[in-house]
């Protein structure tokens, strides 16, 4: 009984999918709604839902869930999606660890994925997948481009970041880059919310610059703490600790400090300003970068879905790899590991009326690549 | 038959029934939920033999979870990638060598930390089984050898001899077997000698020194049993979701543990499985409902513990009868 | 005189300043009932405890049948036969009566690492644990929680579980204590037709039991033994009466 | 300069100690009396951080936020004693740990709904802002002076309460003996919800300071919790003064881990191994100690019921 009924709708969908050219298509969005790194997941899933809706385009169904930031949890509602909601692409995921246990099963499920915010080394490189978009960045591209900044003005740096994988790929990233020497290099604890010893460390090494990768509460934590030390190094960072999220809880802390992204609410060009002033009417706060990779990863799906069908996955990949949509970063293109190539931009943080906020100072890179594409396949 | 013999009997039936119609129709993510039901309801079954029969609130359960996890990720890694493990002794994708594998290292590790752990009773049990949990929560994410933080994927799910192990119905019934068959071993050890000496150490530990048989020999034995089956369990928690990481040693894990017991009913043949069944259908039910899914969870739990002090076996079956 | 079974030399315990047991010695022979009487706080219970080994002595020896039995558990102690019942009824309060005497058996029988022979119906333990049960007149409540005993019927089955680990030697703590005038005659004869089994040291207030039974006395004051002997010795002796009777008086 | 930074190291170890201290004098308080173990004290820490920021945002001060602090926290306190933990006083360990872990699960999913989920932005008032010059050429936070001054302050003040007041006379006759306190006349539940709220004012009062050293938000208080388990459990449950000298010997150790155990690992290894090995190995660190100590000494080191 069961199976007849499979089977005719089997067939049913058979015989329309020549008709329609405009199919409905199923997005998973699994994403961080709850705990502490909510804030994140709350921007990435705002600008991807006003995209849609803007769009206009009604063929669009979304599945959205909260992943509280648990691995585990992330693995089973991809499950769920694959399975049983049975989704033509996911993206969503806020988190390098959580990536790392979604995205190798799913894209070997044949789903596409595109990762609006992490993009873990080990995903870029051998282990590339045709299945897997990263619309962010590659882990390592914003400290590349602080290192190479830098070099401007500092000869003598010392370099924190928590004692797990990202932080080894960002501090990594940044050498690579950066010509001089280190006064210092400490991997921080998980998750650690005191940071008197390394300040103490730093005071004492006679640095000429601090550079740290510390995301989340990390990094609130660490600017603070390291505002009221006296210390007086000039500080920088990705700009994970310096964006829209977490800007109010560091406060006047943040002020004049140099951080790297690919995109800044400053940043001339027409895709940019509409996204932000459209994010701004809709939520009443300025949007962050993950709102605006999150953003232009539901254009890049809006577009390609013009061109071709989900259903068709190759013709659909391809009109992904193409980036024929408008991104708010200006020039946006793919790699051949589908990784981006584009500007790495140097922001200072600035007070604009009583809100903080970034202004772009340099370019640290233009149309810049990551590191691991030649050990792509693709 | 007993009442609650009759409700076993029933909760094994849906367990068993509930994916075989989901696989009918064609839903095979109800197939995963419900392997996640007898994965974990197999972790909280290592953990009801200590906590349930013996009384030892260990809050540090997780670290055997997710030992079975590493062995089954750590072995799967290196057979993935051709590397030798150590000594030349290759990784394998085979189950039956990563199961017993698992099994034999939780043991090992519980072994030295029940003897430390039992030298103290009580809230100091509690916190210093708590405190091994932690460590080696902290070694799993920094020591970067096998992914750290970010963790370890397991790109195909490891195989069973004669057994589809990638299609979520076969998974399925491999674990539910594991699950039927520790129950029944468990069943077994708890009406055994053993088993009677390590109700009577909950009960009355001196009483039991007093009779001549010292408690402490037989808690640290039922401490590594315990470990063993839920180091078993992390290693199917593993190939369930074809990834480990460092979440699985944390002390929300412990407490999930713990949670599952006293849900179905502490010290109870299907207490687990019963409690892994309400925990995993309110966090699907839940989670589908409010993204503040886990205020109401609060609630509920904290319901429980106040109003239905049995567990959910508890309220259907009555006092339980120690002949 | 026999060699005794039990034998304790200078035994010290103090807490703090407190001296529990201040160098106390005391022998116990073979067929005999040695009472060990004294005031409140005079730290009877706790002599008991650390010849029963839940407790350990600051310095002195205890030696069990020959044996210097000073570094050994209490379970160790218990399997070499020297049984004890507590102050407070100590018991498996979940287990049945039958339960409780059975693990007794487990445990003279020896090893308790048998994992799959089911206790439910091995007929070598439930036997002799049911035979116990029938010797102090409990066989009737034997399948009842122990919980759900009367408090009398859990001093019998607290005497059942201690004679069936065959034991070498008794220790009594307070066996009548909240017994009435009736149960405490029973106990007192059940216990006078035990004394040629098993000696017993036994620490007792109601003192018609104890000069009903006692062969020898030790009186225990502040942690001292001020005399030793027989009934009538004890009666006479002045430091008694000045101590400890004549308080009483 | 070495002597400098040591002295600094120490400093901060003392800060991170007097914190816990806060946060384990409370919970080993309500062990010590009410015999439970409150995994939800982390929880009201972090009540304590979310209305005092709240507070300071809206008025701009941050001493009347400290005061929102204690009052709010005290109040929540006795709030879930009076609907939650006392029925749990008689249940054994697990009901407690498994309905204070319901708890945590509440208040932080409510603090989420009433706060959001952003972190909110607390500073250290006007008048502690900057650091001052060490002995040796260093240079120390004001701030983190003022923690540890306060922190010594609250220590003096918990001792005076509980030695030489009324309360504090039936609070230690309430470790030793309930019965007889109900016998005394003392009405117990009332004690009880005193010392509970207490507890949770300790707790809200070093969520709020250190809530202006770090990020207040949702979480915040979890990582304190285990910590503060660590501290009583090595200072023996129940003992204030197991609290403070198990508070201090986390504190330092960690600190000084942190800060040494890279450095003397670099000595038999190469740099980049020691960093990340040191690091891995530090925050294993005062898990070890802890392990050591129980299996020395099973009841920790100042054990209030022998």
């Amino acid at each position: 009984m069961n199976r007849i009924l499979a089977a005719s709708l089997f067939g049913l969908s058979l015989a329309t999918s020549g008709l329609a050219h405009a199919e409905p298509v199923k997005i998973g969005v699994i994403t961080t709604l709850s705990g502490g790194g909510a804030g994140l997941g709350i921007d990435m899933r705002d600008a991807f839902t006003l995209a849609i809706k803007q769009s206009g385009n009604k063929d669009v169904e979304l599945v959205i869930e909260d992943d509280a930031q648990k691995p585990e949890l992330a693995v089973q509602i991809a499950e769920k999606m694959i399975q049983g909601d049975k989704v033509d692409l996911m993206t969503g995921i806020i988190w390098s660890n959580l990536a790392m246990a979604v995205v190798p099963n799913a894209v070997a499920q044949d789903v596409i994925y595109l990762s609006p915010n992490a993009g873990p080394s080990a995903l870029a490189g051998a282990n590339c997948n045709a299945n897997y978009f990263n619309v962010a960045y590659q882990n390592d591209n914003f400290h590349e481009a602080m290192g190479q900044y830098a070099n401007q003005d500092y000869k003598n740096s010392f370099i924190l970041a928590p004692n797990y994988p990202a932080g080894k790929d960002a501090l990594t990233g940044f050498k690579r880059f950066y010509k001089g020497s280190l006064a210092g290099e400490v991997y921080t604890q998980v998750g650690q919310t005191d940071y008197a010893a390394e300040i103490a460390q730093i005071r004492a090494s006679g640095a000429d610059s601090v550079y740290f990768f510390l995301p989340g509460g990390m990094g609130i934590a660490f600017m603070k703490q390291y505002a009221q030390s006296g210390v007086g190094i000039p500080v920088m960072g990705p700009s994970f600790s310096f964006d829209q999220d977490v800007l109010p809880a560091v406060g006047d802390a943040a002020l004049g400090v140099k951080n790297s992204a690919s995109w800044s609410p400053d940043l001339e060009n027409e895709a940019s300003k509409a996204f932000v002033e459209s994010f701004k009417a809709e939520y009443n706060r300025l949007p962050s970068i993950y709102a605006a990779q999150s953003w232009d990863t539901a254009n890049l799906i809006l577009s390609a879905l013009s061109k071709a069908s989900a259903k068709d996955k190759d013709a659909f990949k391809a009109a992904l790899k193409a980036a024929d949509f408008k991104s708010v970063r200006g020039t946006f293109s793919f790699n051949t590991n589908q990784h981006p190539i584009q500007n790495i931009y140097v922001r200072e943080v600035v007070k604009d009326g009583d809100v903080l906020t970034n202004k772009i100072v340099a370019t640290a890179f233009e149309n810049h690549k990551d590191a691991y594409a030649e050990q792509c396949g693709l | 038959m007993t009442r609650e013999t009759t409700i076993n009997l029933l909760l094994a039936l849906l367990l068993l029934a509930m994916p075989l119609a989901a696989a009918g129709l064609g839903e095979p993510f109800y197939v995963t939920l419900a392997t996640r039901v007898v994965v974990l309801a197999l972790a909280a079954t290592g953990l009801n033999l200590a906590l349930g029969l013996g009384g030892l609130i260990s809050f540090g359960h997780a670290a055997f979870f997710g030992l079975g996890g590493y062995v089954a990720g750590i072995l799967a890694t290196h057979a993935f990638n051709a590397e030798p493990l150590v000594a030349g002794i290759p990784g394998t994708t085979s189950m039956p060598i990563i199961w017993l594998t698992a099994v034999v290292i939780a043991g090992l590790v519980a072994l030295p930390i029940g003897i430390i752990s039992l030298r103290t009773t009580g809230i100091y049990f509690i916190m210093i089984t708590l405190a091994f949990a932690q460590m080696i929560y902290y070694f799993a994410i920094s020591w970067p050898a096998y992914g750290g933080e970010d963790g370890l994927s397991i790109y195909v799910r490891n195989a069973f001899p004669g057994i589809n192990t990638t299609q979520p119905l076969p998974y399925f019934l491999a674990c539910f077997t594991v699950l039927m068959a520790t129950l029944l071993l468990f069943r077994l050890v708890e009406g055994s000698r053993f088993g009677s000496a390590l109700q009577a150490a909950r009960q009355n530990g001196t009483r039991l020194a007093a009779v001549g048989i010292a408690p402490f020999n037989i808690w640290l034995v039922a401490f590594v049993l315990s470990a063993m089956i839920t180091g078993f369990a992390g290693a199917l928690y593993a190939d369930l979701n074809r990834f480990v990481g460092p979440s699985m040693f944390s002390w929300h894990m412990s407490g999930e543990l713990i949670v599952l017991i006293i849900l179905g009913g502490k010290g109870r043949l299907f207490g687990p499985v019963a409690g892994a069944m309400i925990f995993v259908c309110l966090e699907y039910v839940l989670g589908g409902i409010t993204e503040r899914w886990q205020f109401f969870l609060g609630l509920i739990l904290l319901g429980i513990v106040l109003f239905a002090r049995g567990g959910l076996l508890g309220l259907l079956s009555g006092k339980p009868r120690h002949a | 005189m026999p060699e005794p079974i039990l034998e304790i030399r200078d035994l010290r315990k103090s807490f703090n300043a407190l001296k529990a047991t201040d160098g106390v010695s005391l022998d116990l022979y073979p067929g005999q009932i040695h009472a060990l009487i004294g005031p409140n706080g005079a730290g009877k219970s706790t002599l008991i405890h650390q010849i029963a080994g839940s407790l350990a002595a600051d310095s002195g020896t205890i030696r069990f049948l020959g044996q210097d039995i000073g570094g050994l558990d209490m379970a160790a102690r218990a399997r070499l036969g020297l049984a004890r019942s507590f102050q407070i009824s100590s018991l498996a309060q979940e287990f049945s009566a039958l339960r409780n005497v059975m693990l007794a058996v487990q445990s003279r029988q020896g090893s308790s690492f048998r994992f799959f022979r089911q206790v439910a119906s091995d007929r070598s333990l439930i036997d002799p644990a049911m035979a116990m049960l029938e010797r102090v007149g409990l066989a009737a409540r034997a399948h009842v929680p122990a919980a759900e005993l009367s408090h009398g019927e859990r001093r019998q089955l607290e005497i059942a579980i201690a004679l069936a680990l065959s034991p070498k030697a008794f220790l009594f703590d307070e066996p009548m204590a909240g017994m009435g005038p009736e149960s405490s005659k029973q106990l007192t004869s059940f216990l006078d037709g035990l004394r040629h089994e098993t000696p017993m040291l036994l620490v007792e207030h109601d003192m018609d039991a104890v000069f009903a039974l006692a062969d020898r006395i030790s009186v225990l004051v502040y942690g001292r033994i001020i005399a030793t002997g027989t009934v009538d010795e004890i009666r006479s002796d002045p430091e008694v009466r000045r101590a400890y009777l004549g308080e009483a008086a | 300069m070495f002597t400098a930074l040591l002295i600094e190291q120490l400093l901060n170890g003392l800060q991170l100690g007097v914190m816990l201290f806060l946060m384990a004098a409370g919970l080993t308080l309500i062990f010590g009396v009410m015999g439970l173990i409150n995994l939800a004290h982390g929880s009201l820490y972090m009540i304590g951080a979310f209305a005092c920021a709240t507070v300071a945002a809206a008025t701009g001060s941050f001493w009347l936020g400290l005061i929102a602090s204690l009052a709010a926290a005290a109040g929540v306190g006795a709030l879930i004693e009076v609907a939650v933990i006392r029925r749990l006083y008689d249940r054994d360990h697990l009901d407690q740990v498994l309905a204070t872990f319901a708890l945590i699960l509440i208040l932080s999913e409510g603090a989420r709904w009433v706060f959001g989920s952003f972190p909110l932005y607390l500073d250290i008032p006007p008048q502690l802002q900057g650091a001052v010059p060490l002995p040796g050429g260093g240079q120390y936070q004001l701030y983190r002076l003022a923690i540890i001054a306060v922190g010594i302050a609250v220590a003096a003040g918990l001792y005076l309460l509980i030695s030489k007041t009324r309360l504090g006379m039936r609070i230690r006759a309430g470790e030793s003996d309930r019965e007889m306190i109900a016998a005394l006349g003392v009405d117990i539940s009332t004690l009880y919800t005193v010392v509970f709220a207490l507890g949770a004012a300790l707790a809200g009062f070093a969520g709020a300071l250190v809530g202006a050293l770090q990020s207040v938000q949702v979480g915040m208080g979890e990582p304190v919790l285990i910590l503060a388990f660590v501290v009583i459990v090595i200072g023996g449950i129940g003992s204030i003064k197991g609290a403070l000298v198990g508070a201090m010997i986390v504190g330092v150790v960690d600190t000084m881990g942190r800060f040494l155990l890279p450095s003397l690992l670099a000595l038999t290894m190469p740099a980049a191994q020691a960093t990340t090995i040191g690091a891995a190995l530090a925050s294993m660190l005062i898990y070890v100690v802890m392990a050591l100590i129980l299996a020395f000494r099973p009841s920790g080191l100042f054990a209030a019921q022998s």
